[in-house]
C-alpha cells in the first residue's frame, strides 16, 4: 500500500510545476491552468491525508476548494475578457503603466 | 490641584484661541498669562522647601498599564514653573501687534506653556513623554508659520532631530518601564527603585536618555540644529526655544536621568562634562566672528548651556545649584537679549553687526538696558549671571581642574564677544538713518525694565531661589550615589 | 440608503450579543469577544464605505448598486475570517474577500489602470492563496484536525518535538496571510493595487481588507500557534522591519497624493506585523487599537483624496497647497491624521505605536522596536510634508470645496475617535483582555 | 541692633556715591553742567568726610575694626557669604587715598570736562567707579572683593571708552577689560582653592585657618598665592598683563589720573597686602612677586624713555613705579609698599592733572614733539609739573625720596642684585622725567599752538594741594632710623602677625651712606641731563623723525609685546574661529546632519524604483522572498 511520503512528494511536485508555470508563462489562460494545478495539488494531499487519518472531514474540504477555485476561475476569465475589450492581448506584459 | 489648573487653564484656552481668530485674542492671551503667574507665585508661597514633592495629584490615566495622571512639584520643578510662567507674559507682549492669524498664534503659545508646565511637573514616565513631544509641535508650527527665511527646510530639520532623540528615550522609557516589577507601572519612584540594572545596560539607556536631551539642550556635537532655528525663527519663538524649553533638557537629565540610572552616569560622566565644555568653548569661539546678531547670540546660549551642562554632569552639589540658578538667570537673560536682537532689527531692518551702530546716541536710555542685559550674560558680579558661573564653575573645579579652566576660558570670551556686539551695536557713529528712530518706546519698556530689574535684583539677593532649590539638590545627590 | 440601514442593524446585533460565547455550525465559527469586536469594526468600515460611495460614483457614473454588493460580499467575508474556528472556514472566507476584491479593484471597466490594478491583483492574490491551502494542508496532516483549538492544544503539549512538516505548514500560512496583508516580500502587489483602483476601493480595500486579514492572522496565532518559536517570531519581525522601511522610504519621492497614501499603508502594515511574533494576552487588545487608529486615519486622509476628486483629475500633493486657506476644518482633520500616522503624541496614533513597541518590547524583539522607531522618523518627512504644503502657500485657483453632509460626518467620526482616543486610550485598553 | 555710630559710617560710605551715580545717570541730562558737579563731587566729598571721621575715631582708638553686615548674599560650603563691609587700619588708609585723591579729581575734571556733551554721563561713570572701589577696599571676605574688583574693570571700560563714536578708543576698552578678565578669571581660580582648602571666604577665618595649618611652602598655599597674584598682575599692569595700561591712556585725562593712576591700579597691591598672611606662609612667591615688580620696573622704564606721547610717558612711568610696589612687597615689606602707593598716588596724580591742564591749554595736543618752551607761557603748570618731577625722582625732602628710599633700603637687605637694577631703574625714571620735562616745558618753542585756553580755579586747586601733599607727603613715613615713622607705627597692628624677617638690622651709617650714595647719582643725572639738554634734545628729536639706532629702536616699539600679543593670541583664535564656524559646524557636523537625510531621500528614490510594475517581476520575487523565507527557517531553525 503506497506510503504517504509519496504522495506528500507528488504534491509538492505538482505544486512546484504550478509555480513554475505562473513565473514562466506569459499567457493569461496558461498561467490559469498553472494557477489551478497548484490548487490541485494541495486538494490531492488533502484526499490522502483524509485516508491517512481516517477522516473524511477533508474530503468534505476538497468539495469547498474545488467550488472556490471554479468561482476563482470564472471572475479571472471575466477580468481576462474586461482586458482584452481595451488591450487585444492576452499576453501580461503589455500591462505595465503602474510603477514606482 | 494647582498644578493642574497651571496645565489645564491656558491648554484650554490655548485650544479656544487657535479655532477663533478675533481681533482680541492678544489681551485675553495676556491675562491668561498674567493669571498663571499669580497662580505660579501663589504655589511658590505656599510651597515648603523641606518636604519632597508636593501638590501632588495621581489619578489613574491609563489603568490597563499602570500608566496615572501622576504630577507633583519639588524646588527645582517649582523654579521652572515660576520662571516659565514669568517669561511667558513679556514673550506675548513683545509680540508686534500687526501679525498674520493672531489667534492661531496665542492660541499656540498658550498651547506651549501648558505643555511646558506639565514637562515641569510630570512624574509618571509616560506623561512625562506625552508633555515632552506635546511640547514640539506648537513650537514647530510657530516657527513654520511665523518665521523668515526657508523656514520648511530648517523646522523640518529641527523637528526631526528632536524627535530622533526623543524616540530613543521613548524605546529606554519602555525597556525601563518592563524592568519594574510585575504590574509595570511609569511612577518615578517606581523608575527610581529598579536596580537590577548592570552596567553595560545602564551604558545603552544612559546614551538614549542622553542623546534626548543632549539634542534638546545642545550640547556640543548635537547642535546643528540650534543656530539656524533659532534664525529662522520669530523671535518669540527663539525666546521660547532658548529661554525655556532648553530648559526642559536639563530638566529631564536632572529628573529622568541622573537618579534612574546612577552606575550609567557615573560610567560615562567623563565623556558628558568633556563634550559640554568642548561646546562651551567651541561655541564661544565661534561666537567671536559672527556677524549676524541672532547667530551670534545663539552660539552665546550654546556656550552658557555648556557650562550648564558641564556642571550637571559633575554631580556636585555646587554644580547642581549652580545649574538650577544659571537656568533661571540664562532664561531671563536670553528673552532680554533676543528681544534687543528684535528690537534692533526691527528699527534697522538689518542684523549685519558691521552695519550697526550709533544707538547709545540715539537712544542712551536704551543702550543702558542693554548694558546691564549685556552684564548678566557676561557673569559680571551682582547681576545673576554670576552666581550660576560662580557657582557652576566651582562644581566644575572640585570635579577636576582642566575642565574648570576651559569654563573659565569661556567667560573671557564670553566677555569678549558680548561687549563686541555692544560696542558694535551701541558705539561707534550713528549709521545714516533718516529718521532718529526711537528705540525703547513704550511698549519696549514694559518688557525691559523688569527684566534688568529681576536681573539685578536675583544677583544682589539670590538667597530665597537658592533656599527653594537646595533640599531637592541634596535628594538627587543622595539618588545618584549607587 | 436601505443598505446602510441594514448595516446598522447587523452592527447592533454584534454588539448585542457581546457577552455571549457559543460556537455555531458545527464549531465552525465563533462568537467570543475577538470576533465580535472586529466584525464591529469591519460593519464600521464597509458602512463608511458604502457612505461615502454615492456622490463618488455618481460622478464615474458606474453602476454603483453591484459595487456596493462586492462590497457587503467581502464584508461577509471578512467577518469569517475574523471568528473562524475551522481552517477551512479561514480558506473559505479569505477566498470571499479577495475574490470581491479582485472585482472591486477592476469595477471602474473604461479605466486601464483600474483593469491593471484588477489582473496584478488577481494573478498574484490567487498564487498565494494555493500556498495558504497548501499549509492548511500539511497542518492538517501533521494535527490531524482543522479545528484551530485541536490544533493548538495537539501543539502546546507536543511542545519542542512535533513533525517538522508542522513548521513549514505554518510558514506557508505566515507567507500567504503575509501576501493578504502586504507584508515585506510579498507587498508588490498593494502599491500598484491600492493606486490603479479607484480611490473609494482603495480606501475600502487599505482599511477594511487589510484590517480583516490581520484580525485573522492574529486569531490563527493566538488559537493555534500560541507559543510562537522564537525563530519564527523573528522571522515575522524581519518581514515587518523591511515592510516599514520599504513602505516609508518609497513614499519620500511619491508626487502622487494618492500613491504616497499606499506606500503608507504598506508601511503601516509593517508597525501592525509587529504584532504577531508577540501574540499573547494583549495582542488582541494592541491590534484593535491600532486598527480603530489606522481606519479614522485612512478614512480622513482618503476622504480629502475623494473630495478632491470631485474638482480635478490630478492627485499630485500640489493640489493640497494652501488648502488651510480655503477649509480650515478639513485642513485641521487632514493634520490629525497625518499626525497619528506619524505617531505623535497628543494623537491616538502615538498611543497605538506605544502600545505596540511596549507588546513588542515585552516579548523581547527591542532591535525591531529601535528599527520601528528610525523608520517612523523617516515617515516623518512625507507625512509633515502635506502638512507643510497645506499650511504654507498659496493655492493657484480658488476652487470653493463645498463638503457633502456624509463626507463631513464621517471626517467628523474618525476626527473624535483620533482625538479621544489619543487623550483617553484607557476607555479601550483591557477590552479584549 | 545696636549699631554705633561708626558701623552706619560704614555701611553709608560706599552707597554714597552709588547715590550719586544713581541721581546723575537717571536725571543727569536735565541738569545744568553745575548742578551735576554739585552732586558728584559732593557725594565724595561726603564719603571722603566719613572716612576722615572714621580714621579720627580709629586712631584716637574708640575701635580697631569696625564690621557691619548688610544681609546675606550667597550660601557657600557650610556658612553663607555676606554683603558685609570692614574697615581696619589698611582699608582707611586706602579710604583716604581714594576719597582724597578723588575728590581732587572730581573737582578737577569739573573745569575740564567744561562743554563735553556726556558731561552727566561722565560724572556719573566717575561715582559708581568709586563705589566699587570702595566696595573693593571694604569687603571683608573674597567674594565681594571681587565684585568690586570686576565692578572697577567695568567702569574701567566705560570709562576709557568715553568717547565711544572714536572706534580706536572703543578697541582700547574692550582691550582693557578682556585683559582684565584674564587677570580675574586667575584670581577666581585662586578663590575657588581657597574655599576648596579653607571652607569658606571670609577674611579673618581664612588667614587664622592659613595660620593655624602653617607649614610654609606647601603646595596650595603657593598655588592660591601665585593665582592671586596672578589677578593683581592683571589690575595692576605687571609684566604678562600691563599692555593694556598705555592703551588706556585714550580715556579722558582725569579717567587716567584716578583710575590708572592712584586707585585702581594699586588695588593688586592692596590685594596682596591685605593676603599677607598667606603670601608670607610662601616665600617662594614673594620671591615670583619681587622678580616680577622688579623686571617690570625696568621694562617700563626703559620704554618711558622713547615715548612722544606725553600720557604714555607717564603711563609707562606708572607700570614701573607699580613694578616698585611689588618689588617691596616681595621683600615682605608690606608698609614699604603701602607708603609709596600713598605717595604714588599723590605726585603721579598731580603729574597726570599737570600733563591733562598741559592739554587742556594746547587745545588737546598730545604730542612732545609740537610742545616746548611752555616754562614761560603756562608757569603755574610748570611749577607743579616741577614739584611732581621731583617728587617722583626721589630728591629728598620730596615725598618721593622717602617712600623709593625705604623701598630701596628693603631691597637692598633682602637682595642686593635686585637692588642694583632698581637703582638703575631709579636713575632711568629721573632720566625720562626731566626728559619729559624739558620737552614739555624747556627750550624753544615748536608746534604751532598760539591762544591758551585758560584753567579756572576749579582746576588750579586742586593742583595746588596736590603739589603740597607730593611736598609733605613724605613726611608720614620718616626712615625707620629716626624712630618717627609715623605710618609703620600705624599699620602695625594689621601686619603685627608677620614675622618681619627683614627688620632694618642695618646700621644707621650703611643707611645714611645707601642714602647719601643714591641721592648723589640722581643729582648727578639730573645735572647731567639739566646742562645737555639742548644737545641731547635735538639729536634726538631728528633721531625720531629719521631712523632710530638700533638700541635705541626696541625700546621705542615697546619691544614690540604688543604686535607678539597679536600675533600669537589675538589673530589664530579669530582665525580659529572662522575655522570653526566654516569648516567644522557648517561642513562637517551640519554637514553630516543633512547628508545623512540626503542618504535617506535617495534611499527613498531607489526604493521607489523597485516597483518595476512588471508582473512577471512581481511573481518572481515574491515567490523568491518566500524560498528566502524558508532558507531563513532553516538556518535559524539549526
Amino acid at each position: 500500500m503506497i506510503p504517504l511520503e509519496h504522495y506528500l512528494y507528488l504534491s509538492i511536485i505538482l505544486f512546484c510545476i504550478g509555480a513554475m508555470g505562473v513565473l514562466l508563462r506569459r499567457n493569461m489562460i496558461i498561467l490559469f491552468m498553472c494557477i489551478e494545478l497548484m490548487l490541485n495539488s494541495a486538494n490531492l494531499l488533502l484526499v490522502a491525508l483524509s485516508k491517512f487519518h481516517s477522516d473524511n472531514s477533508a474530503q468534505i474540504f476538497v468539495f469547498f476548494v474545488m467550488l472556490v477555485s471554479a468561482a476563482e476561475v470564472s471572475v479571472g476569465l471575466a477580468i481576462l475578457v474586461m482586458l482584452y475589450r481595451n488591450k487585444p492581448s492576452t499576453q501580461i506584459d503589455l500591462w505595465k503603466k503602474l510603477k514606482e | 490641584m494647582i498644578v493642574t489648573i497651571l496645565i489645564v487653564l491656558p491648554l484650554l484656552f490655548g485650544l479656544a484661541a487657535i479655532f477663533s481668530n478675533g481681533r482680541s485674542v492678544r489681551n485675553a492671551a495676556l491675562a491668561v498669562s498674567l493669571a498663571e503667574f499669580c497662580l505660579a507665585l501663589y504655589a511658590a508661597y505656599s510651597f515648603v522647601p523641606q518636604a519632597g514633592m508636593q501638590q501632588v495629584l495621581n489619578l489613574p490615566w491609563i489603568p490597563a498599564l499602570g500608566i496615572h495622571y501622576h504630577v507633583g512639584v519639588d524646588g527645582i520643578g517649582l523654579l521652572l514653573i515660576l520662571l516659565t510662567a514669568l517669561l511667558m507674559p513679556f514673550i506675548l507682549y513683545s509680540t508686534p501687534d500687526d501679525i498674520p492669524k493672531p489667534g492661531a498664534y496665542y492660541g499656540l503659545m498658550l498651547v506651549m506653556q501648558a505643555a511646558l508646565i506639565g514637562v515641569f511637573s510630570a512624574l509618571d514616565g509616560f506623561l512625562f513623554y506625552v508633555f515632552w513631544e506635546m511640547a514640539l509641535i506648537p513650537i514647530w508650527f510657530l516657527c513654520l508659520l511665523w518665521g523668515r527665511g526657508n523656514t520648511v527646510a530648517v523646522t523640518l530639520k529641527f523637528f526631526i532631530y528632536t524627535l530622533f532623540g526623543s524616540l530613543l528615550m521613548l524605546v529606554a522609557l519602555i525597556y525601563l518601564y518592563l524592568q519594574t516589577p510585575q504590574p509595570h507601572s511609569f511612577s518615578l519612584e517606581v523608575l527610581y527603585a529598579v536596580s537590577n540594572l548592570d552596567a553595560n545596560v545602564q551604558g545603552w539607556l544612559f546614551w538614549a536618555f542622553f542623546l534626548a536631551f543632549a539634542i534638546k539642550i545642545p550640547i556640543f556635537p548635537f547642535h546643528s540644529w540650534q543656530p539656524d532655528t533659532y534664525v529662522t525663527a520669530p523671535t518669540q519663538g527663539t525666546m521660547l526655544l532658548s529661554g525655556i524649553m532648553l530648559k526642559m533638557g536639563i530638566y529631564g537629565a536632572m529628573r529622568w536621568l541622573i537618579p534612574v540610572l546612577p552606575m550609567g552616569v557615573h560610567n560615562w560622566m567623563p565623556v558628558a562634562v568633556a563634550l559640554s565644555v568642548a561646546g562651551a568653548v567651541y561655541a564661544s569661539v565661534i561666537a567671536l566672528q559672527q556677524n549676524d546678531l541672532k547667530r551670534m547670540l545663539a552660539y552665546s546660549s550654546m556656550a552658557h548651556v555648556g557650562i550648564i551642562g558641564a556642571g550637571l554632569f559633575s554631580l556636585t552639589a555646587n554644580g547642581l545649584t549652580g545649574v538650577v540658578f544659571q537656568m533661571l538667570a540664562h532664561g531671563i537673560n536670553t528673552v532680554a537679549l533676543f528681544y534687543v536682537a528684535d528690537i534692533i532689527e526691527r528699527r534697522n531692518n538689518t542684523r549685519n553687526l558691521n552695519l550697526l551702530g550709533g544707538i547709545a546716541l540715539a537712544d542712551p536710555r536704551f543702550s543702558v538696558l542693554v548694558f546691564v542685559c549685556v552684564l548678566g550674560a557676561v557673569a559680571f558680579p551682582l547681576t545673576n549671571g554670576f552666581i550660576g558661573e560662580f557657582y557652576l564653575l566651582y562644581g566644575l573645579f572640585e570635579y577636576n581642574l582642566p575642565m574648570c579652566i576651559a569654563g573659565g576660558l569661556t567667560v573671557i570670551l564670553g566677555a569678549a564677544y558680548m561687549l563686541q556686539f555692544f560696542q558694535k551695536t551701541m558705539f561707534g557713529n550713528a549709521i545714516s538713518t533718516p529718521h532718529k528712530p526711537v528705540y525703547a518706546g513704550k511698549s519696549e519698556l514694559y518688557v525691559l525694565v523688569p527684566l534688568t530689574a529681576i536681573i539685578l535684583l536675583t544677583g544682589i539677593y539670590p538667597k530665597p531661589l537658592l533656599n527653594l532649590a537646595a533640599p531637592a539638590i541634596e535628594q538627587l545627590l543622595q539618588l545618584a550615589q549607587f | 440608503m436601505a443598505l446602510i440601514a441594514g448595516l446598522v442593524l447587523a452592527f447592533g446585533i454584534t454588539l448585542a450579543d457581546w457577552g455571549i460565547r457559543e460556537s455555531y455550525f458545527h464549531n465552525m465559527i465563533s462568537s467570543d469577544s475577538y470576533s465580535l469586536s472586529f466584525s464591529a469594526l469591519l460593519i464600521a468600515c464597509t458602512g463608511v464605505s458604502l457612505l461615502l460611495s454615492p456622490m463618488y460614483y455618481n460622478r464615474l457614473n458606474l453602476p454603483y448598486m453591484d459595487i456596493a454588493a462586492m462590497k457587503l460580499f467581502a464584508l461577509a467575508g471578512g467577518i469569517c475570517i475574523v471568528s473562524f474556528v475551522n481552517l477551512g472556514l479561514l480558506f473559505i472566507g479569505i477566498e470571499l474577500l479577495s475574490i470581491s476584491s479582485f472585482v472591486l479593484a477592476g469595477s471602474d471597466k473604461r479605466n486601464l489602470l483600474s483593469n491593471e490594478a484588477s489582473l496584478k491583483y488577481f494573478i498574484t492574490g490567487s498564487v498565494f492563496s494555493s500556498f495558504l491551502l497548501f499549509g492548511i494542508a500539511l497542518v492538517y496532516a501533521v494535527t490531524g484536525s482543522f479545528d484551530v483549538t485541536v490544533i493548538g492544544a495537539f501543539y502546546s503539549q507536543a511542545g519542542g518535538n512535533i513533525n517538522n512538516l508542522f513548521y513549514v505548514g505554518m510558514l506557508m500560512i505566515i507567507i500567504a496571510l503575509g501576501f493578504k496583508v502586504a507584508a515585506a516580500p510579498f507587498h508588490f502587489w498593494a502599491p500598484d493595487v491600492y493606486d490603479g483602483s479607484p480611490a473609494m476601493v482603495t480606501l475600502f480595500l487599505s482599511t477594511m481588507g487589510k484590517i480583516a486579514a490581520f484580525g485573522a492572522f492574529l486569531r490563527l496565532f493566538n488559537q493555534a500557534f500560541l507559543p510562537v518559536p522564537y525563530h519564527i517570531g523573528i522571522l515575522t519581525c524581519i518581514m515587518a522591519v523591511a515592510t516599514m522601511f520599504i513602505g516609508n522610504l518609497s513614499a519620500l519621492w511619491q508626487d502622487s497624493y494618492k500613491r504616497m497614501l499606499a506606500y503608507s499603508a504598506v508601511a503601516q502594515t509593517g508597525y501592525l506585523l509587529l504584532v504577531i511574533p508577540a501574540s499573547g494576552s494583549m495582542s488582541a487588545d494592541v491590534l484593535f487599537y491600532n486598527g480603530i487608529t489606522y481606519i479614522a486615519a485612512s478614512v480622513i486622509a482618503f476622504s480629502v483624496l475623494l473630495l478632491l476628486n470631485q474638482y480635478t483629475e490630478s492627485e499630485s500633493r500640489s493640489q493640497l497647497i494652501g488648502l488651510a486657506k480655503q477649509n480650515p476644518f478639513l485642513a485641521f482633520a487632514v493634520t490629525v491624521a497625518m499626525l497619528s500616522l506619524a505617531g505623535i503624541p497628543p494623537t491616538a496614533g502615538f498611543f497605538g505605536k506605544y502600545y505596540l513597541f511596549t507588546l513588542a518590547a515585552g516579548a523581547g524583539y527591542t532591535p525591531a522596536v529601535v528599527f520601528a522607531v528610525i523608520s517612523s522618523l523617516i515617515s516623518i518627512f512625507f507625512y509633515f510634508d502635506i502638512i507643510i504644503k497645506m499650511y504654507t502657500g498659496e493655492a493657484q485657483e480658488q476652487l470653493k470645496m463645498v463638503i457633502p453632509p456624509a463626507y463631513s460626518f464621517s471626517i467628523f467620526v474618525s476626527l473624535i475617535v483620533l482625538i479621544l482616543l489619543g487623550v483617553f486610550p484607557g476607555i479601550l485598553t483591557g477590552l479584549l483582555q | 541692633m545696636n549699631l554705633t555710630f561708626a558701623q552706619i559710617a560704614l555701611a553709608a560710605l560706599p552707597f554714597l556715591p552709588l547715590a550719586g551715580f544713581a541721581v546723575n545717570g537717571l536725571w543727569g541730562r536735565r541738569f545744568k553742567e553745575t548742578t551735576i558737579g554739585i552732586v558728584g563731587c559732593g557725594s565724595i566729598l561726603l564719603s571722603f568726610l566719613l572716612s576722615v571721621f572714621l580714621f579720627m575715631a580709629n586712631l584716637s582708638g574708640s575701635f580697631a575694626t569696625v564690621q557691619v553686615r548688610l544681609f546675606d548674599w550667597i550660601p557657600v560650603a557650610n556658612g553663607s557669604i555676606g554683603f558685609s563691609l570692614m574697615a581696619d587700619p589698611l582699608s582707611l588708609i586706602m579710604l583716604l587715598v581714594i576719597t582724597g585723591v578723588g575728590l581732587l579729581i572730581h573737582l578737577y575734571s569739573v573745569g575740564y570736562m567744561h562743554g563735553d556733551a556726556g558731561f552727566a554721563r561722565f560724572f556719573a561713570y566717575l561715582n559708581l567707579f568709586i563705589f566699587f572701589m570702595l566696595l573693593l577696599v571694604l569687603a571683608d571676605n573674597f567674594l565681594l572683593l571681587f565684585a568690586g574688583w570686576e565692578g572697577v574693570g567695568l567702569c574701567s571700560f566705560l570709562l576709557i571708552g568715553f568717547w565711544f563714536t572714536n572706534e580706536s578708543y572703543n578697541a582700547a576698552a574692550k582691550k582693557a577689560f578682556v585683559m582684565n578678565r584674564i587677570g580675574d578669571l586667575g584670581f577666581l581660580l585662586g578663590m575657588f582653592l581657597i574655599v576648596f582648602t579653607y571652607g569658606s571666604l571670609n577674611f579673618d577665618q581664612v588667614f587664622t585657618a592659613a595660620a593655624t595649618a602653617g607649614g610654609a611652602n606647601n603646595a596650595t598655599i603657593i598655588a592660591i598665592t601665585l593665582l592671586l597674584f596672578w589677578g593683581a598682575c592683571g589690575k595692576s599692569a605687571q609684566i604678562p598683563l600691563y599692555t593694556w595700561l598705555p592703551d588706556a591712556m585714550a580715556g579722558p585725562t582725569p579717567v587716567s589720573a584716578l583710575i590708572h593712576a592712584a586707585t585702581m591700579v594699586t588695588a593688586g597691591i592692596y590685594l596682596v597686602a591685605r593676603c599677607h598672611v598667606l603670601f608670607s606662609l610662601a616665600p617662594f612667591t614673594l620671591s615670583v612677586v619681587l622678580a616680577v615688580g622688579v623686571a617690570t620696573a625696568l621694562l617700563a622704564a626703559t620704554i618711558a624713555l622713547f615715548q612722544t606721547d606725553i600720557k604714555k610717558v607717564l603711563a609707562y612711568s606708572t607700570v614701573s613705579q607699580l613694578g616698585y610696589m611689588f618689588a617691596a612687597l616681595g621683600t615682605g615689606a608690606y608698609v614699604a609698599g603701602l607708603f609709596h602707593v600713598v605717595t604714588h598716588a599723590f605726585f603721579k596724580a598731580l603729574l597726570f592733572l599737570g600733563a591733562g591742564a598741559v592739554i587742556h591749554a594746547l587745545h588737546h595736543e598730545q604730542d612732545l614733539r609740537n610742545m616746548g618752551g611752555l616754562r614761560t607761557e603756562l608757569p603755574f603748570v610748570y611749577r607743579i609739573f616741577l614739584v611732581g618731577t621731583l617728587a617722583i625722582s626721589g630728591i629728598p625732602v620730596f615725598s618721593g625720596f622717602f617712600s623709593k628710599d625705604e623701598i630701596l633700603m628693603n631691597v637692598f637687605q633682602h637682595h642686593t642684585v635686585a637692588w642694583g637694577l632698581l637703582f638703575i631703574g631709579a636713575l632711568l625714571t629721573t632720566f625720562y622725567m626731566f626728559r619729559l620735562l624739558a620737552l614739555a616745558f624747556w627750550g624753544e618753542k615748536r608746534g604751532h599752538h598760539a591762544n591758551y585756553v585758560p584753567m579756572n580755579t576749579t582746576m588750579k586747586l586742586p593742583l595746588a594741594v596736590l603739589a603740597f601733599l607730593s611736598f609733605a607727603g613724605g613726611f608720614a613715613g620718616l626712615p625707620e632710623f629716626t624712630g618717627l615713622n609715623w605710618l609703620h607705627h600705624y599699620l602695625s597692628p594689621v601686619f603685627s602677625d608677620v614675622t618681619l624677617h627683614n627688620e632694618p638690622h642695618l646700621s644707621i651709617g650703611v643707611e645714611l651712606g645707601l642714602m647719601a650714595f643714591t641721592v648723589l647719582a640722581i643729582a648727578g643725572v639730573i645735572w647731567f641731563y639739566a646742562s645737555r639738554f639742548k644737545h641731547l634734545q635735538t639729536r634726538e628729536l631728528n633721531q625720531l623723525n629719521g631712523e632710530l639706532p638700533w638700541y635705541k629702536k626696541l625700546p621705542a616699539n615697546k619691544y614690540y609685546v604688543d604686535e607678539w600679543y597679536n600675533r600669537l593670541l589675538v589673530q589664530p583664535i579669530n582665525r580659529l574661529s572662522d575655522f570653526l564656524y566654516r569648516v567644522a559646524d557648517t561642513l562637517i557636523i551640519d554637514g553630516l546632519v543633512n547628508r545623512i537625510g540626503g542618504m535617506v531621500l535617495s534611499a527613498g528614490n531607489r526604493a521607489r524604483k523597485l516597483q518595476s510594475g512588471d508582473i512577471g517581476i512581481y511573481l518572481y520575487v515574491m515567490l523568491a522572498g518566500a524560498s528566502g523565507l524558508f532558507l531563513l527557517y532553516v538556518l535559524l531553525g539549526s
